[in-house]
């Protein structure tokens, strides 16, 4: 299969595993960076040689601790190169790496880690092995943990907590020949790496993905944005999410190019602006909070660069789609556009650090067509992806130049998409190889042909995008009968900047509710522009001023609403702004910040309950686990607001 | 605005410590070097090239090195022009005693000469401090004047008291017209600032600049203060004497006592001032701004007047025009013109945004 | 994190770094330290404590060898120590940081600690001129150990902003980083924590203690605050109108009749 | 020598020197009120003497354009005060020097054009050469009347800063321009009456030194003459202005009449400096100056 870019054609039907992929790497691309890390001020560079060779003799060190084929190795921690090394030592032994997040808790640490029978840990730093250590007495498997940061942990004399360097800087020679011998056992089907998911309900699930799911699907991507050696990533997202494994590790063996690791999290920003990635992945929210936090420093710019920035903006918004997808667009259109750049999406783009952007992709939730719209404008070629863990990544991507902002883009090559009662199905290469020691999930997922249902509610538009709805299992009927979508009617709340997430109520109800979470930035600096005083969040979200401009967020998504046929009977007749930020430590969302519908509407029955019995008020306390783990409660009256609603045109027909 | 600096990243620390690390920068340092030896040459008339840019040039030299001395090391002087003359004397009487020896040489054995008066004026530094020191570096002033007003032995016993600069040749080539005379000088110049960057940017740099901002914390984490103040006299005085020479060579042609009165310390003095302390693209800025003025003057007051004003008010307008500016950016702008341009560029990399 | 290694440390082999000898100092008629006499041994964290006016500082100056004491005598690694100058104290192996903080404000994060090691740094102006061979070597070399530091005191994202714009928990360390570029033996802290919320009080702990682990530094320190004093220090002395009254272990001066006096002013 | 000549020089130096310490006054005056080494004060010199010269010239008499140029000060005093010391309260005392050196150009600048600038002649009806014998040594009688004017106005001003309630505001604006302010001292005026007591200063300097050299350019240069004047005798006292002028005038003319010769004669314009910089070496803040204690 040719590999775009300049880069030489490889055949993957030959190279199938990651091992042999990296010893061809370390021959064809040799001294090219293959991973960077920003440290000590500057980027510490290893080439694709120093990674093969490093990787050698990480696995040997492993292979005499103990660990044999098809043993796990954990791995938590932030993108560290010694941990992405871990991952490639492994897998050089056969064994199956398995990354966790590592903000999980330590009793989410523990059950993946005793489910997954781990024998060695690999972590980041003190604050990892710390966590490990509280759990560990309760692994009897688990006979060694080594960390890459060494800060603090000089005088753990536990010896069964070594630092990585041990291995890396002893001078034990490893044979070739072991090497090689070890990397050809190994064969496309067998078990790349596993990767549980975040599961919205119960105890995450094990996905196992092979070589071939991974190398066939992220080789196909590759070849579509023709990525080669010269392009640059940079590697921050979670390394336990699917996403980090396609993007920074699989279409970087496959391309060659480099993955750069930011110092550390409150120097990302710099971090990025100075690698300038050509190739940017970010989950909607991101986006959201990037094109919020750039709104809010725009309005303090003096009122002429205000003026200036407003009308290329606007002009932008005319030209700025049609010019990226290379369509017709008049002479003094273009000519604007130039002029615009020169002055404002030039700099915009520089200093959010995307001026190389070729590729830029989102995922994981619908987002707001106009945030869309608006970095599209910039010249940033940003597309939206359809996916899962199960599917490694694709199940659809839109293509350049063929952009629609509902939807998710056509079927990606090799995947065939169908829609069975609502819910949408796929099969393809990537279809993962079971849940670990779950044949029962596995079994609900798969069906006998190959088919994996998503638990997705989606249709496919007349040109062949496919458009999700919502959740299959959420979506449900008014007591009208009239179908109820949550997910569809907290996206377009979420498109307002001031609302930073929603949580809609509906099904089997007389009509449609929800809680608004207000984004504490954006309304923030509005109440300061608007000399609202106030003292925190809670103060904040209580006050009427607030609810006022919430309510006119409502309005304008009643009237989409009211255009939506299907879709008119659930606009908002109630709302409500919750006391407190629906957290993940509270188990109210996701590690992925997914909206938990159980848990929410189990704590806050009390609310629920206040906004179907037309009461104005209700109060309420909730139990909240504070940054240092120590719990309190928090209580606030919160005001119910009712809404009029819009009579839709076609109510008639 | 112009600024693209997503992707410029640093992977040794050589690169991340460059005086420009900023492609942009360079790219502008590059076309204005280009402008300087290439664009100039061929655009400049005679007049324009010996009696605009290349006094230009020389008194931003001597502005250099005092804004090493004032700017970097917080030591105030106002004997720049003593040691100005110091190394003119020194190249010339050099030169008359032994005539073989290159020009260059000459230039560089009165800088020496200046360097060692300037750090024997600068031992007082260490008692006194702030403006007293300023009355130091006067008592220099004088003394050297009157030095080599009464001494006939440095003007080797010319009965007029002022000497013709000895020819300039080197290498077979002549510095006897403009052109050669402006390239000589901008060739010194460029090399002499970005030495001084180089120093700036090193141990003895911030060791000045540690002198500057708090003397007691520096001398706690070991910093002789002593040395390092004389450390920055010898080297201002040895810029300061280079300049001289020049001045005395390739300006004026003569070599006379007066030309290092001083009111040339004072107007160096405000070039540091107004062009920005702490800067060497200060010491440019402020040397342009002294220089061109009053040609602007002159020319704005021959148009708005018609000419029937005498070039005597003139130049007493000028006096007046000159004490405004440097009231007006104390007030405005007290670190000078390149806190003025340090501020523009920087609002350039924020562009669009405020902050 | 409460000091347990605290007890240990102390009865291991009591290697003396500096002793002050019945040392007394006065300012004309003021007598601000009066026959005192302290032991430093390597490796620990020693608080001077006591109420204000009560020679803290002084005793501070006359450690770093700012003043020099009338009476007694001040012995360093075994030799009497005679006036000396104040650059010369550094290259001692004594550092210090000041009450009210004294930072280069002309200079980047980066330049104020580099300052820190010019006295490690040979000096030759024209290779430094020329920014050539040894010179760029060395200020390479030098930058690698300061970005060791900066990287232990965790102000990465600031290396590179002029000091007067850093908040005042930051700047403290930013101050601290530059005594520590100098390698010191002894490490003087006037106040360390003076003015700082709690968070930045805990973060500034967990650094002294990390410097005392990891590069076996003796630190000197002056604090006010006693919850701070009894966590991070292995021995406590305590001043009183110049006089010493108690020098032992935290909970052992904590409950010492005539400190508690001393602070509430009876007696 | 014989007695009589060294005598006659050293009156003759002391009486000198009582010019630069008229002069050296009107720093004092401003720098005890203000903190600021106000360097236009030899500007203001000769910019008072050529007014009050022209003024004659134009036929008004003597007291009236006294009266008419004290105005003049007046007037300049609270224009300097508004556009120049204003913005800069508070900056250090750096930038405020410089800001005089910038005032400096603007009045020479200002006292030529607005006036002209060759030499005149100022007779202030006293015969500047008649002398009267004391022994062998001939004493110059302007010189002794000059004298007597500045030790009246010593007396006045040293009266005026100790025992008023004017003169205690003005020195505490000097010690720190926040803390004047913060209890309730109105600097603007203080200022105004500071600038323009140096301006009557500076007028009365004008007609002393107007009179012996004439009214021109380098009046202003005198001023220069006055800082070591400053050094020595510390640049916050009064007494110490005086005393400071007398040293380096006597200094300046017995070194000139006996080291002179041996060393290439007129040493005058750079020995005051040195005898400045050895009395810094020994004492850094003047004879009479406070102490500078700089704490850490």
């Amino acid at each position: 299969m040719f590999l775009g870019g300049n880069t030489l054609s490889r055949n993957l039907e030959l190279l199938d595993t990651f091992s042999k992929i990296l010893r061809d790497n370390a021959a064809v691309f040799a001294n090219k960076a293959a991973i960077r890390e920003k440290e000590y001020g500057i980027w510490q560079t290893l080439s694709w040689n120093d990674f093969y060779n490093n990787a050698q003799i990480l696995a040997y060190g492993f292979k005499k601790n103990g660990v044999k084929r098809g043993d796990k190795v954990a791995i938590v921690g932030d993108n560290r190169p010694k941990l992405y090394l871990t991952i490639a030592a492994s897998q050089l032994l056969g064994a199956i790496p398995v990354p966790c997040y590592q903000d999980s808790a330590a009793d989410e640490i523990l059950y993946i880690l005793d489910h997954a029978e781990i024998k060695i840990v690999v972590v980041e730093n003190q604050e990892q092995v710390d966590k490990v250590l509280e759990v560990i007495d309760r692994l009897p498997k688990l006979n060694l943990i080594m960390y890459d940061d060494s800060r603090g942990l000089e005088n753990y004399d536990n010896k069964s907590i070594l630092p990585l360097s041990n291995i890396l800087d002893s001078k034990d020679k490893v044979s070739s020949s072991w090497v090689d011998e070890e990397i050809n056992k190994t064969s496309k089907n067998d078990i790349a790496i596993m990767l549980y998911t975040s599961g919205t309900t119960g105890r995450p699930k094990g996905v196992l993905l092979s070589y071939n799911n991974l190398i066939s699907v992220a080789g196909k991507a590759c070849e579509i944005e023709k990525f080669s050696v010269d392009d640059e990533v940079v590697a921050y997202l979670p390394m336990a999410w699917v996403g980090d494994n396609i993007f920074c590790v699989a279409q970087s063996y496959i391309a060659g190019f480099c993955v750069n690791c930011p110092e550390s999290r409150d120097t990302l920003a710099i971090d990025l602006r100075e690698i300038g990635p050509t190739y940017y992945f970010a989950p909607p929210m991101v986006w959201e909070a990037m094109l919020t936090q750039l709104m809010v420093r725009m309005q303090d710019a003096a009122r002429v660069k205000l003026w200036f920035f407003n009308y290329f903006m606007k002009v932008a918004k005319n030209w700025g789609n049609a010019i990226l997808d290379k369509k017709e667009v008049p002479i003094w259109g273009r000519l604007l556009y130039g002029l615009g750049y020169i002055f404002v999406y030039g700099p915009l783009k520089n200093n959010l650090g995307l001026t190389r952007v070729r590729i830029a992709y989102t995922a994981g939730e619908a987002m707001g067509p106009d945030t869309f719209l608006f970095y599209r404008s910039l010249g940033i070629n940003l597309k939206s992806l359809y996916g899962q863990t199960e599917a490694s990544v694709f199940v659809t991507l839109q293509n350049d130049g063929d952009v629609d902002p509902e939807t998710v883009g056509p079927a990606f090559p090799g995947v065939d998409i169908k829609i069975s009662d609502g819910e949408v199905l796929y099969k393809s290469s990537g279809v993962f190889k079971g849940y670990y020691k779950n044949d029962k999930a596995t079994k609900d997922t798969v069906d006998s042909k190959g088919w994996v249902s998503t638990g997705d509610a989606g249709v496919i538009d007349s040109k062949g995008h496919l458009k999700i709805i919502d959740r299959a299992k959420d979506v449900g009927k008014l007591t009208s009968g009239k179908i109820f979508s949550p997910k569809y009617i907290e996206n377009k709340l979420k498109f307002h900047g001031i609302i930073k997430e929603a949580v809609a109520f509906g099904d089997n109800k007389d009509f449609v509710t929800c809680f608004i979470n207000i984004d504490l930035q954006a309304v923030g600096s509005w109440a300061e522009r608007n000399n609202v005083a106030y003292s925190g969040y809670i103060d904040l979200a209580g006050q009427d001023e607030v609810y006022d401009l919430v309510e006119k967020a409502i309005y304008e998504v009643n009237r989409d609403l009211s255009k939506d046929g299907a879709l008119s009977a659930s606009q908002i007749k109630r709302f409500l702004i919750l006391h407190k930020e629906l957290d993940a430590d509270d188990g109210e969302l996701t590690r992925t910040n997914k909206v938990r519908r159980g848990t929410i509407s189990e704590r806050y029955g009390e609310l629920v309950d206040a906004m179907y019995n037309k009461s104005k008020t209700c109060h309420i306390t909730t139990e909240v686990v504070f940054e240092d783990g120590k719990k309190g409660d928090i209580s606030a009256d919160i005001n119910i607001r009712d809404l009029e609603v819009h009579f839709s045109k076609e109510k008639a027909a | 605005m112009i600024y693209r600096e997503a992707g410029q990243f640093k992977t040794s620390y050589n690169s991340d410590q460059a005086i420009l690390p900023i492609f942009q920068d360079r790219v502008a340092m590059v076309l204005m070097l280009l402008f300087a030896f290439v664009v100039i040459p061929i655009v400049a008339n005679d007049y324009w090239l010996g009696s605009i840019l290349v006094p230009f040039l020389v008194l931003s030299l001597a502005a250099l090195g005092l804004n090493v001395l004032t700017g970097y090391a917080g030591q105030i002087s106002l004997g720049t022009a003593g040691f100005m003359a110091v190394g003119a004397f020194a190249a010339f009487n050099l030169q008359i005693r032994i005539p073989e020896v290159p020009f260059l040489l000459a230039f560089v054995w009165g800088g020496l000469w200046a360097a060692l008066v300037g750090i024997i004026f600068g031992l007082p530094s260490l008692r006194i401090k702030g403006f007293y020191l300023a009355v130091a570096t006067l008592a220099a002033q004088f003394f050297i004047e009157w030095l080599f007003t009464h001494f006939d032995w440095f003007t080797n016993y010319s009965t007029s008291g002022v000497i013709t600069a000895p020819p300039m040749k080197m290498l077979g080539i002549a510095f006897n017209n403009p052109l050669n005379k402006y390239l000589l000088v901008l060739s010194i110049v460029v090399l002499l600032a970005f030495a001084v960057r180089n120093l700036v940017r090193s141990e003895v740099g911030r060791a000045w600049m540690a002198v500057r901002d708090m003397d007691i914390a520096a001398a706690a984490i070991g910093i002789n203060l002593m040395k390092t103040k004389l450390i920055a006299f010898g080297v201002s005085s040895f810029i300061c004497g280079v300049a001289g020479a020049l001045w005395a060579y390739v300006v004026l042609g003569t070599v006379e006592p007066q030309a290092f009165d001083i009111s040339r310390s004072f107007e160096i003095l405000f070039m540091v001032v107004i062009g920005g302390l702490g800067s060497v693209a200060g010491a440019f800025l402020g040397a342009a701004f002294i220089v061109l003025l009053p040609i602007l003057l002159n020319n704005l007051g021959s148009l708005f007047t018609g000419g029937q004003v005498s070039t005597g008010t003139i130049s007493h307008i000028e006096y007046m025009v000159f004490g405004t500016f440097i009231i007006f950016f104390l007030i405005v702008e007290p670190n000078g013109l390149a806190r003025l341009w340090q501020i523009g560029k920087e609002k350039l990399r924020l562009w669009p945004f405020p902050y | 994190m409460i000091k347990s290694q605290a007890t240990e440390k102390i009865n291991q082999k009591k290697h003396q770094v500096m002793r002050i000898q019945n040392v007394s100092l006065s300012f004309g008629g003021l007598k601000a330290l009066i026959d005192v006499s302290l032991e430093i041994y390597q490796k620990e964290i020693l608080a001077i404590i006591g109420p204000n006016g009560a020679g803290k500082s002084c005793m501070l100056n006359i450690i770093s060898g700012i003043y020099t004491p009338e009476e007694g005598t001040v012995i360093w690694k075994g030799k009497k120590r005679e006036k000396v100058a104040p650059h010369n104290i550094a290259k001692m192996g004594i550092a210090r940081t000041f009450q009210n903080i004294a930072l280069f404000t002309g200079m980047t994060v980066l330049d104020n600690i580099l300052t820190g090691r010019n006295l490690l740094m040979k000096r030759g102006l024209f290779y430094e001129a020329m920014f050539l061979g040894w010179a760029r070597d060395q200020e390479i070399q030098h930058r690698k150990k300061v970005e060791k530091i900066i990287d232990f005191l965790e102000i990465q994202a600031v290396r590179k902003v002029p000091v007067s714009r850093l908040p005042y928990g930051i700047q403290k360390r930013v101050e601290l980083g530059r005594a520590l570029a100098a390698e010191p033996e002894l490490l003087l802290l006037d106040e360390p924590m003076a003015g700082m919320n709690v968070e930045e009080k805990e973060d500034m702990c967990r650094f002294v203690l990390d410097v005392n682990e990891q590069f076996g530094t003796t630190i000197i320190l002056i604090e006010h605050d006693m919850g701070v004093v009894m966590d991070i220090s292995d021995r406590v002395a305590v001043l009183d109108y110049g006089r010493k009254i108690a020098d032992g272990l935290p909970k052992d001066v904590r409950t010492d009749k005539k400190v508690i006096d001393a602070y509430l002013g009876v007696g | 020598m014989d007695f009589w000549f060294f005598l006659e020089v050293l009156i003759g130096g002391l009486l000198s020197g009582v010019m630069y310490s008229l002069v050296a006054l009107g720093f004092v005056l401003i720098f005890k009120a203000s903190g600021v080494f106000n360097f236009a004060q030899g500007a203001m010199v000769l910019f008072a003497a050529l007014t009050f010269v022209r003024l004659v010239e134009y036929g008004v008499p003597m007291i009236g354009a006294a009266v008419l140029t004290m105005i003049v000060m007046v007037i300049l005093a609270i224009v300097v005060e508004r556009l120049v010391l204003r913005p800069l309260v508070n900056q250090d005392l750096i930038i405020l020097f410089m800001a005089t050196i910038g005032l400096n150009y603007f009045i020479e600048g200002m006292a030529q054009t607005v006036w002209d600038s060759n030499v005149h002649v100022l007779d202030l009806g006293i015969d500047e050469y008649a002398a009267f014998e004391v022994g062998q040594a001939f004493i110059n009688k302007f010189d002794v009347m000059a004298a007597g004017v500045a030790g009246a106005l010593v007396l006045v001003l040293s009266l005026f800063f100790h025992y008023t309630a004017i003169g205690r505001a003005l020195r505490a604006v000097a010690d720190d321009h926040q803390g004047a302010l913060s209890v309730g001292i109105p600097l603007r005026h203080i200022w105004i009456y500071v600038w323009s007591t140096a301006g009557l200063v500076a007028l009365v300097a004008g007609l002393v030194w107007g009179s012996k050299l004439g009214v021109q350019f380098a009046l202003s240069t005198v001023a220069l003459k006055a800082i070591p004047v400053l050094i020595i005798g510390g640049f916050t006292s009064i007494p110490g202005a005086i005393i400071g002028g007398l040293i380096v005038g006597s200094g300046e003319k017995l070194a000139e009449v006996y080291l002179g010769p041996f060393v290439g004669g007129a040493i005058e314009n750079w020995f005051p400096y040195m005898l400045a910089m050895v009395v810094l070496m020994i004492r850094p803040q003047g004879i009479f100056g406070e102490k500078i204690i700089e704490r850490v």
